[in-house]
């Protein structure tokens, strides 16, 4: 390399979600002064021509940003950009079924009156025909008013029926209840109310406002009521479980139906290491599998069980990180896996009010890593568009191990030091570098990180919008109160002097950086945060460990002093927090790096290639 | 489909006035302000529900959700903001209703500026019996400072043009009723079983 | 045992905190007629003679609900009432200490403007002597008034002296903030802020309303501003970890100050089983121990390091029972520990605003089974008092096995059945009975009940209050928004027309049997509601599942078909919803007893002293 | 300790009237009523706290709390509870704080019962202008929806007998300067240090 004056040296990082770039003059004697940054959406898939337009906008950005111009550009370096493709599948393990018409409580926003009670399904048009003396719970179909339904309730409780509760098809359960003339629970807005099996022994139950039920949630709760043997309590005791928690619920005993709780066969999954392979059952859980992953790392290969869902799952990622990449699904090999417990939203099949349970799932991030890409085909056509720039050919060099560039990069965080471990924290997954004090650099990727997070709120909520899911993980929320205050998450209202728009009043927001954003549904303030808070926790608090365990030197967290967070998930506003919090027992001082003392989390690889470039320069012009 | 094809039996609403009407104390109160002929001249909405159908609707929506109700006639105008806004400012809660005559109805809350809303009906010849309970509904939700989901409204285009006409009128009688004097009147409102 | 005509026969358990009775009627041949129930708080020490006024109470009771009278008792039957005691202690293992004069942010709940300020400290009395140029933070003693502060200030500032943020004694940093001609951060309510020191570079933040602090809560932000190098950012790495999640904060460098988060030597404790003996560290946490704890069982006796913190707890716990029973200290046994992390509030020592640091600490509930009580000395008295009631002699004999009789209790439940396994939820220990299908029953009784979930409501809330803290776990909360509304834990609105009372407007409330009571302090809903969830999860889910492991067939909790929750906290809103949620992946039937279909979980043991009675009966009658 | 003793700059206020007192719009208000003779004929505390003392460390209690401040004469009663109900019943967000000349203040709401109140501080003689301070702080935080500890009352037995007779005194002539037809008007206070 021929030394001389100082040159304008570009360094581009071209990321799976972000291309970071900066420019900065290196001087004969590897003297770096960064003059400065830029950042832009990657264009294509990593690793492939398409990403030369990013490059374009994002080196245009830093020249720009350093008062440079591109005619003036001596030398591009980029990083290697080895695709590092993650795919995500989900598949619920349970699910309920209700078999013939055991109705289950769906828990309407307005049930009536309050208290249990216990009889015979008989529909409101025979309600007449009823003897006095017995006791029967009333089905009224939606169409009916409620002026009707009470008159009738009232008249036969008149003539001696015990009139014990009633099941309504509409919204009416307050309407009735407000005019009969004693308390009895009532449940409505059962949609399929005509599908309620009649002349069975039922039980409605009402919690006061503000508590659960305590009866029908609990098995010998109801095998008291319905005077059920230890056999038929065994069947009805997945009915109890899925009640837990509702303010209100009918269950009907009829013969042969029965709730089941039905475990799907989700199938096992082969993980194969070097030597030895590994089978694990898909619905032992995320726990499970995260186990046996660790027992066989590093992971060669992971195969489903064919014809079973997770079979299904994985065929999925390998079809579409073959797509992505243009290599045979079976050459594409997964080198890791993140599984995830989660909960998600879905009706109960044959319910008969549209009600909906959480069901167990696991969620499987897998991540590829496919063979070294065609990095000169990217670096040419990156050559094509920057000689567009600076009317003129430039110099365009593949720079040096992006594990070690981003090393470089974090070290440029004041008050970090060696023994460094970098924990990029990006979008499909965590990568993790360390460096001890000979700069030897050892790194390893994991699957799951920013996206995956967002993939979980979006499923957990039952949002089925991922830029909603992506404000929620983002941003912090707050309740509209009235149009002129908010109480934010932490409790402390905020008054504005402007009234708010009307579509946030009474809404749960988002306090993005462009204004408020109403969350669409229903979910509460707290049930939102506390999806975000467990999704942030499980994806990158769960990564951070176990990328820290395979890369500190002999597994032994107390071996790592420094750990710098990069990323665009290190901009989080809690994410870097937790990870602090998870790593602290250990001695270990963590935080968001600040690259060159100004950039935060970004642009450490851009920044170590340059800084990289200048000691090479130093040591051949030393030579 | 109105009402009266749906087979409910007839109801009259027998309506008292009880003197102006003050700004009520309740946080768990809406206010329903009605136009100056509601109820008086006219009977049905442009698309033939009984008005008294209509403040029962409103009445049970509101009531369903264990939220109390104030029921208004505003004398002195018949647009629509006005009479939700006004209905809102006396409302315990800050939320209000109003409904004309011919069925338009508005959801508003005292804070708001006069010609913005939380949720307009405009259509009136679209809007149904179960609109009107999820317009007290919703309206009762607002109070308790729930997040209910906007009442949805359907979207014909066709019914525009066939009762332009029909609407131009009914506001013009709408209009001649005002008594620039009347204020605000607070409401007793009986709804019986015709013949009842 | 005589036969002949139907006996009057009362049953007794005396348990650490209540003291349960039935009657009935027991005929010839084994017929058992339960006529009525009673329960009293027990008088004394469980297994003493002070508890006959408990029984004298509870058994009246009972006979009263029957309609009985006590001269036509023929017979009282007594549970054998070892008492199982327990006791606890608890110790902090981290402690902030503030050395020299480095200072901590507090969160005051009204900081001024926002942003970071970075600047030497000066007091307001000199700062008319900086000169233009020099950045500074202005440090104000209380007595100052907010016109001359704000006036000071903005004097200096157009003089040119670099006025960076402010640190104030008194509450006053909006008013100064608004008096200001720029916007900067001012952190106020330092109660100690004449020991501030001066002349040294010091940084304060405040954020917007609703979010927090990013810069001095992440160890390299502190770094950046103050230009540490990798040894000093290792030092301050606690000050950032402290401040994570304050609204604001001021870190103020002084050379030789820094901020230790210092293990308290808490000391090793050895557990001894009956093969061999293992020692743990207390600082390693709860987990480790009772992982220990788990190698070793059955526990003989455990050990404190004598000297250390766990030497002086062990001590407590002995020296207690020993008083309670009158054994010598050094024949007190403990026969279980539960080990639980918790955090504690606690003032930091050596800072400047009465700082306050949610501590580590380990909580240890032991078990001591005392050498068999002096029952008959119990018997005697229960006897003595009895006759005053019934006016002659009455029969009074100890029953069977304590455990057995809560499993011929249990069993009344309806749609129970065998193998079952109980489950008692008292107040001090959380006791195990197993009944396989051939009536053999195997029991095992672990430390840590109902009473150790108030001691950690109370002490991580910081209340100091135990009646409080009862509450709190008992009852469910809500939020007083107007003196017509409350807001429940669940999000819903409740309205009432009759006003509520002055005191509770705008607090906190536990919705007692006896109405609301306003929760003292400044915990917010949502902080109280976590508190005793995880308080309730981490003594009663993890010692049912310990407990169903130590007693289950094969120590495989698949066995176990039925278990049948009793005791006063099975009468919790949510103790028993959490249990059952815990063992169903085991396929286990679990809820809230009820007892003879219609008790509840009260009066089992006392049932089934009855019931055994009945079945000798019927066993000699057939012999 | 008075403030006088403390040393503080002596300090007036200016007040004007703008006219008859209207009911409060923004939520985040709370609305201070003060009696017939506060700053007009007395300027002083019974234990000599000048009144403009007085209003101005409410005034700061409040904004510190970044709440806003209307001030409102009500002329027509010397009675603590109605002035401080009254100023409830105004206030925006139904949070009121009542002064008499004296000192004797108490913090309202507007759905309480007028006899009731939130909290009260009888012993004018015992009050600092510290007191003051964490008055206007609390009935701000009231406002806010946040639940702020009541503010320490002390109690000393033997301030009751030494104060008592001018403690009727002052009563006699704020009850005296009272204009039964005056009503509550609403003011424009500003603080001034003397001689600026
Ligand atoms: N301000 C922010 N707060 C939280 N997350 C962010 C923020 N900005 C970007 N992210 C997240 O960072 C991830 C992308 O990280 P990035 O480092 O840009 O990706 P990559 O390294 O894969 O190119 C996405 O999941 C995105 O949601
Ligand atoms: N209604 C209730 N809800 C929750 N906990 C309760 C209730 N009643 C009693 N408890 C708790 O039960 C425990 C005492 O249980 P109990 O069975 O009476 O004790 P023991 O078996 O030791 O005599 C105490 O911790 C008490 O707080
Ligand atoms: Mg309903
Ligand atoms: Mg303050």
């Amino acid at each position: 390399m021929a030394s001389g004056a100082p040159r304008l040296v570009v360094g581009v990082d071209i990321g799976n979600s972000t291309t970071e770039a900066c420019c900065a003059r290196v001087d004969d004697d590897g003297g770096v002064e960064y003059l400065g940054s830029g950042l832009a959406p990657t264009t294509g898939i990593k690793g492939t021509p398409d990403n030369a337009e990013g490059v374009r906008k994002a080196a245009g950005q830093a020249l720009a940003d350093g008062g440079c111009r591109w005619p003036d550009v001596d030398l591009v370096l980029t990083n290697e950009a080895t695709p590092v493709i993650s795919g995500l599948a989900m598949e619920t393990i349970t699910e309920t079924v209700v078999t013939e018409s055991t109705m289950i409580g769906h828990d309407p926003r307005t049930p009536g009156g309050s208290g249990i009670g216990v009889g015979t399904t008989v529909a409101l048009a025979d309600l007449a025909e009823r003897a006095a003396g017995e006791d029967v719970l009333v089905v009224v179909p939606a169409a009916e008013d409620f002026e009707d339904v009470a008159e009738a309730l009232v008249a036969a409780a008149r003539r001696g029926v015990g009139v014990r509760g009633a099941i309504l098809g509409g919204d009416d359960a307050v309407l009735v209840a407000n005019r009969l003339e004693e308390t009895l629970p009532i449940v409505d807005e059962v949609t399929l109310v005509d599908e309620v099996p009649l002349g069975m022994l039922a039980a409605v139950e009402v919690a006061e406002p503000g508590r659960t039920i305590r009866t029908l949630s609990n098995s010998y709760g109801i095998a008291t009521l319905f005077d059920l043997d230890a056999e038929q309590t065994k069947m009805i005791s997945p009915v109890a479980r899925s009640l837990t928690g509702n303010r209100s619920a009918v269950v009907v005993r009829t013969p042969g139906g029965d709730i089941t709780d039905r475990r799907v066969p989700a199938g096992s999954i082969a993980l194969r290491g070097r030597s030895s392979t590994v089978s694990v059952e898909v619905d032992a859980g995320a726990d499970e599998i995260m186990r046996a992953l660790a027992r066989i790392r590093p992971l060669v290969d992971a195969e489903g069980e064919s014809g079973t869902h997770v079979g299904g799952m994985i065929a999925g990622v390998r079809d579409a990180m073959s797509e992505l990449t243009g290599q045979r699904p079976d050459e594409v090999a997964i080198e890791d896996l993140l599984a995830v417990d989660t909960l998600v939203p879905q009706e109960v099949r044959g319910g008969l009010a549209k009600e909906v349970a959480r069901e167990d799932a696991v969620l499987l991030a897998a991540m590829v890593r496919t063979s070294r890409g065609p990095m000169e085909q990217v670096a040419a056509e990156v050559r094509r568009v920057l000689a567009e720039e600076a009317q003129r050919v430039l110099e365009v060099e593949i720079g040096g191990i992006e594990a070690e560039m981003a090393v470089g990069g974090a070290l440029t965080t004041p008050g970090s030091g060696e023994p460094i471990v970098v924990l990029d924290l990006g979008g499909g997954s965590t990568d993790a570098a360390h460096a001890d004090t000979d700069g030897e650099v050892y790194s390893v990727h994991v699957a799951g990180a920013g996206d995956l997070v967002t993939t979980l709120i979006d499923a957990e909520l039952g949002l089925d919008d991922k830029q909603v899911a992506e404000e929620i993980k983002r941003y912090p929320l707050a309740k509209v109160e009235s149009f002129f205050h908010v109480r934010h998450e932490n409790g402390t209202a905020q008054f504005f002097t402007e009234p708010l728009a009307p579509e946030l009043f009474a809404r749960v927001v988002v306090l993005t950086d462009e204004g408020m954003h109403a969350v669409p549904g229903r979910h509460d303030l707290a049930t939102l945060r506390h999806t975000r808070r467990e999704a942030k926790r499980r994806v990158f608090v769960v990564n951070a460990l176990r990328a820290l365990e395979q890369i500190a030197p002999g597994g032994t967290l107390r071996q790592i002093e420094f750990v710098v967070l990069l990323g665009g998930s290190a901009l989080d506003f809690e994410i870097p927090d937790m990870i602090a919090d998870a790593v602290a027992p250990h001695g270990i001082v963590c935080g968001t790096g600040n690259v060159r003392g100004s950039l935060g989390p970004r642009n450490a690889v851009a920044s170590g290639l340059v800084a990289g470039h200048a000691r090479g320069r130093r040591v051949s012009g030393a030579a | 489909m109105t009402s009266t094809e749906t087979g409910r039996p007839e109801r009259t609403a027998e309506i008292t006035e009880k003197g102006p009407a003050g700004r009520g104390e309740r946080e768990d109160e809406v206010v329903l302000g009605i136009s100056p002929a509601f109820c008086s001249f006219f009977t049905k909405t442009i698309s033939n529900i009984p008005l008294a159908e209509v403040l029962r609707e409103v009445m049970a929506g509101v009531e369903e959700q264990g939220v109390s109700l104030r029921i208004v006639r505003v004398k002195d105008s018949s647009d629509l903001a006005k009479i939700a806004h006004r209905a809102a400012r006396l409302s315990g809660s800050g939320i209000g209703v109003g409904i004309l005559s011919r069925g338009t109805s508005m959801i508003h809350q005292k804070d708001l500026a006069k010609l913005s809303n939380l949720e307009l009906f405009p259509q009136a010849p679209l809007l149904t019996p179960e609109t009107f309970r999820a317009i007290g509904s919703n309206a009762a939700q607002y109070a308790k400072g729930d997040s209910p989901a906007p009442v949805p409204v359907q979207n014909d285009f066709m019914a525009r043009p066939r009762y332009q006409a029909k609407a131009a009128l009914l506001h013009l009688k709408e209009t001649e009723m005002i008594e620039p004097d009347g204020g605000i009147v607070e409401l007793d409102v009986s709804i019986r079983r015709a013949g009842s």
